[in-house]
C-alpha cells in the first residue's frame, strides 16, 4: 500500500510543483490534472487497502473525476477569457491585484 | 426696577455683538448706527445710574443694585454676582461715555467695519463686567474677555507696528493676569468654605498669615500693576497706544488703565490691610517715579501720541502716590478723581491726536507749526486739554491732583513734596508740544489744507471738554458719590 | 453792594463766555462787551471801596463749600477788606484803561474777539485772586492768571520768540507755583483749613509757629517769587515784553506781577509770624530790585527797561513788606506793610503809563529800540507829557505819587542801614535809567529819520487813557501823604494803625537822589557832556554784565534746562532700550527657548513618533511585495504554510525553529519578488 | 468481462512489475508536463500520465474508475485542453520559459512536501485489512449511485451542467 501511497505523494507533489512553477495557465491547468489524479489514487489505494468491503473510495473518485471535468471546462473558458482580454495567458502579467 | 440695571450694562454690548454678527457685511452705515445705538443705550443707562446713586445712596457705603449671587459654576463655587458702589458707579458712567464717544470716533474706519464693531461692543461688555463682577471668578473672565478684542482691535486696525505692539500688549496683560489667578487660587483655597465671593473675602481674607497676606497682595499688584500701568511695566502702554487706531486708544487710556487702580481699591486693598500698610511706601515710591519720569519721558518724545501715552505713565503715577497714602480719604478721593479725570483729558487729547492724524498722516510734533493760524477751533480745544492735563485749576486734573497731594502729604512729606515737582514737568512738556504745533510760524504750503474739525469731531470732544470743566468748577456732587464707600475703605484698610 | 462783591470777577467772566461762544465772529461787538463789562466791574468797584470807606475797613466774609468732606474744607469765597477794595479798584481801572487803549492799538489784528477774550479772562482772574478768602481759592486764580498770562505773552505765536516767552513765563512761574503748593499742603497738614482768618488766628494765637510756620512762609513766598519775577526766577519778565503792548502793561506791570506783592500783603500775619521767613522775604526783594535796576541801566529795548524797572519796583514793595514783617516780628512797627500796599497802588498807574506810553511810542515808530528813536517830543505830544510825567513819578519826585510811596518805602528801611543805603542807590539807578529812556526817547535829534518821518500822535482812544493815568499817576499818591490822618495808612494796614508821619530828611535825601540820577541821565544824554560809550568803555565788566542781565539765562540754560532736556532723553533712552529692552529680551528668550522646545519637539519627540511611523512605512514597503498579486506565489504561501504545520506536528521540533525556519523561506521568497524585473505591462487591454 | 478477465489477469501475474512500470511512466511523464517547454508536448506527457493512473487503478481492481479515466480524461478533459492551447497561444513556435523564478523555491517546498507526506505514510500505523475486493465491482457502483450515492450524484450532475453553462458564458464572444 505504502508504494502507492508514496506514488501519489509524488505525483501530488509534481503537481504542485507544476501549479507552483508553470507561467502558463494552462499549464497551471494541467498540473492541477495531475494532482486530482493523485488524490483520486489516493482514495483508490484506501478503498483497496482500508475498506475493500465497500466502494465508497472508488465512488468518491468517480465524483472527483466529474468535478475535475467541470473544473477544467470552466478553468479553460477562463484561460480564454484571459487570452482574450490579455493577449496572452501568462499569469505572471496577471498580477493587477498586486499591492 | 433695579433687578437688572447692571446686567443689561453689560449685555446690551454684547447683543449688540450679535446683532452685528447677523448684519450685512458691507452696509457699513447700518453697522455704525447699530452699534452707537447698542453703546449709547448702556452709556444713558450708567449715567442714570450715577444720578440715581448720588440721589438715593451716596450716604451709604454698601453695594447696591446687587444682583445675584446666582449659582454659576457649583463645582468651584463660581457665582453670578453684581454690584456696585461708590468707587465703580463713577468709573462705568466713564466707561459708558467713552465708549460711546469711542465708537463715534470710529466712523471713519472702513477696514472691516463689521468685525471692528463688533469687537468693540464685546470690549465694552468686559470692561462693564471688570467694574460690576462682585465674584473673583467672574472678575477674571471679563478681565480676559476684554483682551481678546483688544488685541484685535491693536492687531488688526493699528498702525505700522500694530502686531509688535498687539502681542505686547497681550502677553504683557496675560503675564499678569496669571499672577492674579494664583493668588485667585491662594484666596479660594485658604478660605473656608471655598468662595470666590469678593465681599465674603473682604471678611475673611484679613485672617490670613502675614506672609501669605504680602504673597497674595504682591501677586495681585502686579497683575494690576501691569494695567494701571506703574513703572517698570509701563512699557506695553506707549507701543499700544501709538499703534492703536484713534478710538481704542482712547479706551486703552481711559478706561483699562483704569482697571488696574479700580482692582487696587476695589480687592487689593480691602482684602490685604496688614499688607497693604506694609507696602503702602514702596506703592508712593512707585507713584512719585512713575510721575517723574513718566513726565520726563514725555519731554523727550518726537511722536505726538506718544507724548500723550507716556503723559499717562505720569498721571496715574498721582493715582499709585494717592494709593499708598490708603489712610487719607482726601486721597483716595483725589486718585478717583484723577481716574476720572484722566480718562476724560487723556481720552479727550486721544481723539484730538486722531483728528489731527487724520488730517495731516502724521504725528511728528516736529512736522508741524503754527497751526493755531489755519485751525482755531482744534487749537483752542487742544489747549484747553492741555492744560486739563497739567493740572490748571477750573479743570478736573488741578481738582485731582490737589486732592492727591493734599491727602498724601499727611503721609508722605517728601515723597509728595517731589511729586509736586511732576506739576512743572508736565507744563514743560504740554506747552512745548503746544508751542511747536500749533504756535509759530505756519507752513502755508505744507499745512495750508487741513480743514478745521468738523461736526461730529467737535461733538465727540464736546462733552469731554464740558465734563472736565464741570468737575473742576463743581466735583462736589462725584466726591459725595465716592465719600461715603472710600471712607468704609479707609476703616477696611485700618483693620 | 458789598455782599455782591463777588459778582466782580464775574462780569468779566459773562464777557470771555459771551465773546468765545458767540460773538467771536463780530469783533467790534466783541469789543464793546468786553469794555462795558469791566467798566461796570470798575464801577462795582468804586462802590464797594466806598462802602468798605464807609465801615472803616470792617471785612466782609462770605463762602460756599467747594468740595467738603476732606480732611480740611476746601472752600470758595470771597473776603473784602481794605486791601481787597483798593486792589479791585485798581485792577479795574487799569483793566478798563487797557482795554480801551487796546481799541486803538491793536486795530486790524486778525484776532481781535479773542484777545479782548482774553482781556477778559484775565480780569477775572485777577480780580478772583484778589477777592479770594483762602489760599486754595487764591492758588486757582493764581495759576488762571498765569495761564491767561501764557495766552496773552504768546498772543502773536506766530513769533517764535513770542510762544517761547510765553511758554517761558508759564514754566517760571510754575515752578514758583511749586513752593506755593508745598506751602499750601503745610498749612494744610498743620492747620487743617486754608482759611486766612482761621490760619492768621492761629498763628496770632501761637498755635502755629516756630519751623513750620517759616517753611510754610517761605514756601508760599516761592509763590510770590514766580509771579512777582523776584530772583532767582525774575527771568521771565523781560522776556514776556513779546506780548502785546497793553498786554505788558495790564499783566506785566500793573496787576498780575503785583498779585505776588499782594499775596505777601495778605498773608502777613503769617510772615510776621516770623522772622526767618520775612527776613527771607526782605532780602529776595532787595537782591531783585538791585538787580534789575542795574541791568536796566544798559538795556537799549524800551519795554525790557520798563520790565527791569517793574521787577525792582516789585523787589521794592517785597522787600517793604519783608521788613515790616522783621520788625513786626520783634515787636515793633513800622511803615512797612503800608508803604509796600502803597507802593503797589501807585505803581500801578505809573507803571501802566509807561507802558501805555511805550506802546503809543511803538505804535508810532514800529521798533523797540531806543537807539531807534528820538525827537520824538515833537511829533508826540501828549504821549511824551505823560511819560514824563509817570518817569518823574517813579523816579520819587515832589509831589507826584511816586514820591509820597517811595518816600514810605525808604522810611521804612529805618532801622536796617544796609537795606537803606542800597534802597538809596536803587533810587539813584531808577531814577538815572527812566531819564535816559526819556532822553533818548523823546529828546534829541531823530537817529531813525524814515521812522520819525511815519511816527504820528496815537487816536485818542489810546491817548485817553494815558491822560487818565497819568491824572491818577499824579494824584493817586495823594491819598496817603504823611500829613493825612485818615489817609491810606490808616485804612489799608496790618494789626493796627501805623501812622508814621513825614520824615523831612529822608524826603529831602530821596528827592535829591533821585534829582541828581535825573541829572547825571540829563549830563550824559541830553547834553551829552560825558559819552555813554566811553563810560561802558571804562566799566567794561561791570556794562557787560548789566547788559547781559548777569548772564542769568545763560545759566540758568547751562546749570537747569540743558540737564533736564539731557536727561529727558537719557530717561527715554533707558526707557526704550533698558526698560522696554528688558521686556523685549524676555520676550526674545522665550522664544528662542520656545524655539529650542520646538527644535526638541520637531525632532526628537516628533521624530520618535515618526520613526516609528518610517519604520512601519519601511517594514510594509518589504512586506507589499508579499502581494505581489500573482496568485502562484499565494499558493507557494499557502501550501509551504500547510507543509509546515504538518511537519511541526510531525517531528516535533521546536515550535520557534518552525517559525524562524518559516520566516526564511518568507524573507527568501520576498528576496525573490523583490529581485524579480518588474516585466509586467500592467494594463489590462480590455477590448470589447 | 473483458475487463474482469483483464483485472483477473493482472492479479495473476505479479503485480510489483506493473506498478513500478505504471509508477515511472507515471512520475517521468508528470515531470515532463509540469518542466517542458512546449505546452503542447505537456498536454501530450498529461495524457500520458493519465493513462498510466488508469493502469495504476486497475492494479487496485478499480475497473469501471479505470474505464472513467480513460474516457473522461484522456477522452474529454485531455482534448479539451489541447483545445485550449491551440486557442491560445501560437504554441509549437513558441520557446519560451514556461516556469516562473519560484522554481528553486517551489522545489524545495515540493521536497518539503514529499518528506513530509514520505514521513507521515511511513510513521502512520494504517489500519488495513486483508481483504479481497468485492467482486463484480462495477455492478456494485452502479448500485450504490443509484441508492446510497444518489443525492451526490444528483448533485454532481447539477455542478456540471452549471459548469457546462458557466464555461458557455465565459467563453462567449461578447456581441460588440
Amino acid at each position: 500500500m505504502l508504494q502507492y501511497l508514496a506514488l501519489s505523494a509524488i505525483l501530488f507533489a509534481i503537481g504542485i510543483f507544476g501549479v507552483l512553477t508553470r507561467r502558463n495557465a494552462v499549464g497551471i491547468l494541467m498540473s492541477l490534472e495531475l494532482m486530482f489524479n493523485a488524490a483520486n489514487i489516493n482514495l483508490v489505494v484506501f478503498n483497496r487497502f482500508v475498506g475493500p468491503d465497500n466502494l465508497t473510495g472508488q465512488i468518491f473518485a468517480l465524483f472527483v473525476v466529474v468535478v475535475a471535468a467541470a473544473e477544467a471546462v470552466v478553468g479553460l473558458a477562463i484561460v480564454l477569457l484571459l487570452y482574450r482580454n490579455w493577449r496572452g495567458i501568462d499569469i505572471d502579467r496577471i498580477n493587477i491585484m498586486k499591492w | 426696577m433695579y433687578d437688572y440695571v447692571l446686567s443689561s450694562i453689560i449685555f446690551l454690548p454684547l447683543a449688540g455683538f450679535l446683532v452685528i454678527l447677523f448684519l450685512p457685511k458691507n452696509n457699513f452705515n447700518l453697522i455704525r448706527w447699530v452699534a452707537s445705538i447698542f453703546s449709547f443705550v448702556p452709556m444713558v443707562i450708567s449715567f442714570y445710574l450715577i444720578y440715581d446713586y448720588f440721589i438715593v445712596y451716596s450716604g451709604s457705603a454698601d453695594m447696591v443694585y446687587i444682583e445675584g449671587p446666582f449659582k454659576w459654576i457649583s463645582v468651584i463655587n463660581a457665582e453670578y454676582f453684581l454690584g456696585a458702589d461708590g468707587i465703580s458707579v463713577p468709573l462705568l458712567a466713564l466707561t459708558g461715555l467713552l465708549s460711546f464717544l469711542s465708537i463715534i470716533a470710529s466712523f471713519n474706519i472702513v477696514n472691516r467695519v463689521k468685525e471692528y464693531f463688533a469687537f468693540f461692543l464685546l470690549l465694552e461688555t468686559g470692561m462693564m463686567g471688570v467694574f460690576c463682577a462682585l465674584d473673583f471668578f467672574l472678575f477674571y473672565v471679563f478681565w480676559e474677555v476684554m483682551l481678546v478684542p483688544m488685541y484685535f482691535l491693536i492687531g488688526v486696525w493699528g498702525g505700522p507696528r500694530k502686531e509688535y505692539a498687539a502681542i505686547k500688549f497681550f502677553l504683557y496683560t496675560l503675564f499678569g493676569s496669571i499672577f492674579m489667578l494664583v493668588a485667585i487660587l491662594v484666596l479660594y483655597f485658604t478660605s473656608e468654605p471655598h468662595t470666590l465671593n469678593m465681599l465674603t473675602l473682604i471678611q475673611t481674607a484679613p485672617g490670613l498669615g502675614h506672609s501669605l497676606q504680602l504673597f497674595c497682595f504682591a501677586f495681585l499688584f502686579v497683575a494690576f500693576a501691569i494695567k494701571v500701568p506703574v513703572w517698570p511695566f509701563h512699557t506695553w502702554l506707549p507701543d499700544a497706544h501709538v499703534e492703536a487706531p484713534t478710538a481704542v486708544s482712547v479706551i486703552l487710556a481711559g478706561v483699562l488703565l483704569k482697571m488696574g487702580t479700580y482692582g487696587m481699591l476695589r480687592i487689593s486693598w480691602p482684602m490685604f490691610p496688614e499688607a497693604t500698610r506694609f507696602f503702602a511706601i514702596p506703592v508712593a515710591l512707585l507713584g512719585l517715579i512713575a510721575i517723574i519720569y513718566g513726565a520726563l519721558v514725555s519731554m523727550a518724545q518726537k511722536d505726538l501720541k506718544k507724548l500723550v501715552a507716556y503723559s499717562s505713565v505720569s498721571h496715574m503715577g498721582y493715582c499709585m502716590l494717592a494709593l499708598g497714602a490708603w489712610g487719607s480719604v482726601t486721597a483716595l478721593a483725589g486718585c478717583m478723581f484723577q481716574m476720572v479725570s484722566h480718562g476724560l483729558i487723556t481720552g479727550a487729547l486721544f481723539l484730538m491726536v486722531g483728528v489731527l492724524y487724520d488730517r495731516a498722516h502724521t504725528r511728528e510734533i516736529a512736522a508741524f507749526g503754527g497751526l493755531g493760524v489755519k485751525l482755531p477751533i482744534f487749537t483752542g480745544l487742544m489747549v484747553l486739554f492741555s492744560m486739563a492735563s497739567l493740572g490748571l485749576p477750573g479743570m478736573s486734573g488741578f481738582i485731582s491732583e490737589f486732592m492727591v497731594f493734599i491727602g498724601s502729604f499727611s503721609s508722605f512729606k517728601l515723597i509728595t513734596a517731589l511729586a509736586v515737582l511732576g506739576v512743572v514737568l508736565t507744563a514743560g512738556y504740554m506747552l512745548r508740544m503746544v508751542q511747536r504745533i500749533f504756535l509759530g510760524e505756519f507752513n502755508m504750503a505744507k499745512w495750508g489744507g487741513l480743514a478745521e474739525m468738523n461736526a461730529r469731531e467737535i461733538l465727540m470732544v464736546a462733552p469731554l471738554a464740558a465734563l472736565t470743566v464741570a468737575i473742576g468748577v463743581y466735583p462736589s456732587p462725584l466726591s459725595n458719590v465716592m465719600k461715603a464707600t472710600l471712607e468704609n475703605l479707609v476703616n477696611l484698610v485700618a483693620r | 453792594m458789598l455782599e455782591y462783591a463777588y459778582l466782580i470777577p464775574l462780569y468779566p467772566l459773562l464777557a470771555f463766555v459771551l465773546i468765545i461762544f458767540f460773538t467771536r465772529w463780530k469783533e467790534r461787538l466783541s469789543s464793546a462787551i468786553a469794555i462795558l463789562l469791566v467798566l461796570l466791574a470798575f464801577v462795582h468797584s468804586v462802590f464797594v471801596l466806598v462802602a468798605m470807606l464807609g465801615r472803616h475797613g470792617a471785612p466782609v466774609e462770605l463762602s460756599t463749600p467747594f468740595i467738603d468732606h476732606l480732611i480740611i474744607k476746601l472752600e470758595l469765597g470771597m473776603w473784602i477788606d481794605a486791601l481787597t477794595a483798593v486792589m479791585l479798584l485798581v485792577v479795574t481801572i487799569v483793566s478798563s484803561c487797557v482795554q480801551i487803549y487796546s481799541l486803538g492799538y491793536m486795530h486790524n489784528d486778525p484776532r481781535w474777539s479773542r484777545y479782548f477774550a482774553y482781556l477778559s479772562l484775565f480780569t477775572f482772574s485777577m480780580l478772583g485772586l484778589v477777592i479770594a478768602n483762602n489760599f486754595f481759592m487764591i492758588f486757582i486764580f493764581w495759576e488762571l492768571v498765569g495761564l491767561t498770562s501764557y495766552l496773552l505773552i504768546g498772543f502773536w505765536f506766530e513769533k517764535k520768540t513770542a510762544s517761547d516767552a510765553g511758554k517761558k513765563a508759564f514754566i517760571t512761574t510754575r515752578i514758583g507755583d511749586l513752593g506755593f503748593i508745598v506751602g499750601i499742603l503745610i498749612l494744610t497738614f498743620y492747620v487743617g483749613t486754608l482759611n486766612y482768618q482761621e490760619i492768621f488766628e492761629k498763628v496770632t494765637s501761637g498755635t502755629l509757629s516756630g519751623g513750620i510756620l517759616a517753611a510754610a512762609g517761605i514756601f508760599i513766598f516761592c509763590g510770590a517769587i514766580g509771579k512777582s519775577a523776584q530772583f532767582p526766577l525774575h527771568v521771565w519778565l523781560p522776556d514776556a515784553m513779546e506780548g502785546p503792548t497793553p498786554v505788558s502793561a495790564l499783566i506785566h506791570a500793573a496787576t498780575m506781577v503785583a498779585a505776588g506783592v499782594y499775596l505777601v500783603a495778605r498773608a502777613m500775619t503769617l510772615f510776621a509770624g516770623s522772622a526767618t521767613a520775612s527776613m527771607v522775604v526782605a532780602v529776595i526783594g532787595l537782591i531783585t530790585s538791585f538787580l534789575a535796576a542795574s541791568i536796566a541801566l544798559t538795556q537799549n529795548d524800551i519795554k525790557r527797561i520798563l520790565a527791569y524797572s517793574t521787577v525792582s519796583q516789585l523787589g521794592y514793595m517785597i522787600m517793604a513788606l519783608g521788613l515790616y514783617g522783621v520788625d513786626y516780628a520783634h515787636g515793633h512797627h513800622s511803615a512797612g506793610y503800608v508803604a509796600g500796599t502803597f507802593h503797589l497802588m501807585t505803581h500801578a498807574f505809573f507803571k501802566a503809563l509807561l507802558f501805555l506810553g511805550a506802546g503809543s511810542v511803538i505804535h508810532a515808530v514800529h521798533t523797540n529800540d531806543i537807539n531807534d528813536m528820538g525827537g520824538l517830543s515833537r511829533k508826540m505830544k501828549t504821549t511824551t507829557i505823560t511819560f514824563f510825567i509817570a518817569s518823574l513819578s517813579i523816579a520819587g519826585i515832589f509831589p507826584l505819587s511816586g514820591f509820597w510811596s517811595k518816600d514810605e518805602i525808604v522810611a521804612s528801611t529805618a532801622g536796617h542801614p544796609v537795606f537803606m543805603v542800597v534802597t538809596l542807590l536803587i533810587a539813584f539807578m531808577t531814577a538815572f535809567y527812566m531819564f535816559r529812556l526819556c532822553f533818548l526817547t523823546f529828546t534829541g535829534e531823530p537817529r531813525d529819520k524814515e521812522r520819525f518821518e511815519h511816527a504820528h500822535e496815537s487816536p485818542k482812544s489810546m491817548t485817553g487813557p494815558l491822560t487818565v493815568l497819568a491824572f491818577l499817576s499824579v494824584f493817586a499818591g495823594w491819598v496817603g501823604l504823611p500829613w493825612l490822618h485818615r489817609g491810606f495808612s490808616s485804612f489799608v494796614y496790618h494789626d493796627q494803625v501805623h501812622h508814621a508821619g513825614p520824615h523831612y530828611i529822608l524826603m529831602i535825601i530821596s528827592t535829591m537822589v533821585a534829582v541828581s540820577g535825573i541829572g547825571l541821565a540829563y549830563t550824559i544824554y541830553y547834553k551829552k557832556v560825558i559819552s555813554a560809550d566811553a563810560l561802558a568803555r571804562r566799566f567794561k565788566v561791570l556794562y557787560k554784565l548789566s547788559f547781559n542781565k548777569w548772564y542769568f539765562d545763560e545759566i540758568y540754560d547751562a546749570i537747569i534746562i540743558r540737564p533736564i532736556l539731557g536727561s529727558t532723553r537719557v530717561l527715554w533712552w533707558f526707557d526704550a532700550n533698558v526698560v522696554d529692552g528688558l521686556v523685549n529680551l524676555i520676550g526674545w528668550l522665550t522664544v528662542k527657548w520656545a524655539d529650542l522646545k520646538m527644535w526638541f519637539d520637531r525632532y526628537i519627540i516628533d521624530g520618535t513618533v515618526n520613526g516609528l511611523g518610517y519604520l512601519c512605512m519601511a517594514g510594509s514597503w518589504m512586506v507589499k511585495f508579499i502581494q505581489s498579486g500573482s496568485v502562484q506565489f499565494y499558493t507557494l504561501v499557502v501550501i509551504g504554510g500547510a507543509i509546515g504545520a504538518v511537519l511541526y506536528r510531525v517531528t516535533e521540533v521546536g515550535f520557534y525553529f518552525y517559525l524562524i525556519g518559516l520566516i526564511i523561506v518568507a524573507l527568501l521568497s520576498l528576496l525573490v519578488k523583490m529581485t524579480r524585473p518588474d516585466r509586467v505591462g500592467t494594463e489590462p487591454n480590455i477590448e470589447g | 468481462m473483458i475487463l474482469e478477465n483483464l483485472s483477473q489477469l493482472i492479479s495473476d501475474i505479479s503485480t510489483q512489475p506493473l506498478f513500478y512500470l505504471f509508477s515511472f511512466v507515471i512520475i517521468a511523464s508528470a515531470m515532463c508536463v509540469v518542466s517542458l517547454k512546449n505546452i503542447f508536448h505537456s498536454a501530450l506527457f498529461l495524457i500520458l500520465t493519465l493513462f498510466a493512473v488508469a493502469g495504476i487503478y486497475i492494479l487496485l481492481h478499480a475497473e469501471f474508475l479505470a474505464v472513467v479515466q480513460v474516457l473522461i480524461y484522456v477522452g474529454a478533459v485531455s482534448v479539451l485542453i489541447i483545445f485550449a492551447i491551440m486557442l491560445t497561444s501560437r504554441l509549437a513556435s513558441k520557446k519560451i520559459e514556461q516556469s516562473n523564478e519560484q522554481v528553486t523555491l517551489g522545489l524545495f517546498i515540493c521536497v518539503l512536501f514529499l518528506l513530509a507526506s514520505v514521513g507521515s505514510l511511513t510513521y502512520t500505523a494504517w489500519n488495513t485489512v486483508d481483504l479481497p475486493m468485492i467482486e463484480h465491482n462495477i455492478l456494485t457502483i452502479g448500485k450504490l449511485l443509484m441508492t446510497r450515492y444518489v443525492l451526490p450524484f444528483e448533485v454532481v450532475s447539477v455542478v456540471l451542467l452549471a459548469a457546462l453553462i458557466g464555461a458557455v458564458v465565459l467563453a462567449r464572444e461578447e456581441k460588440a
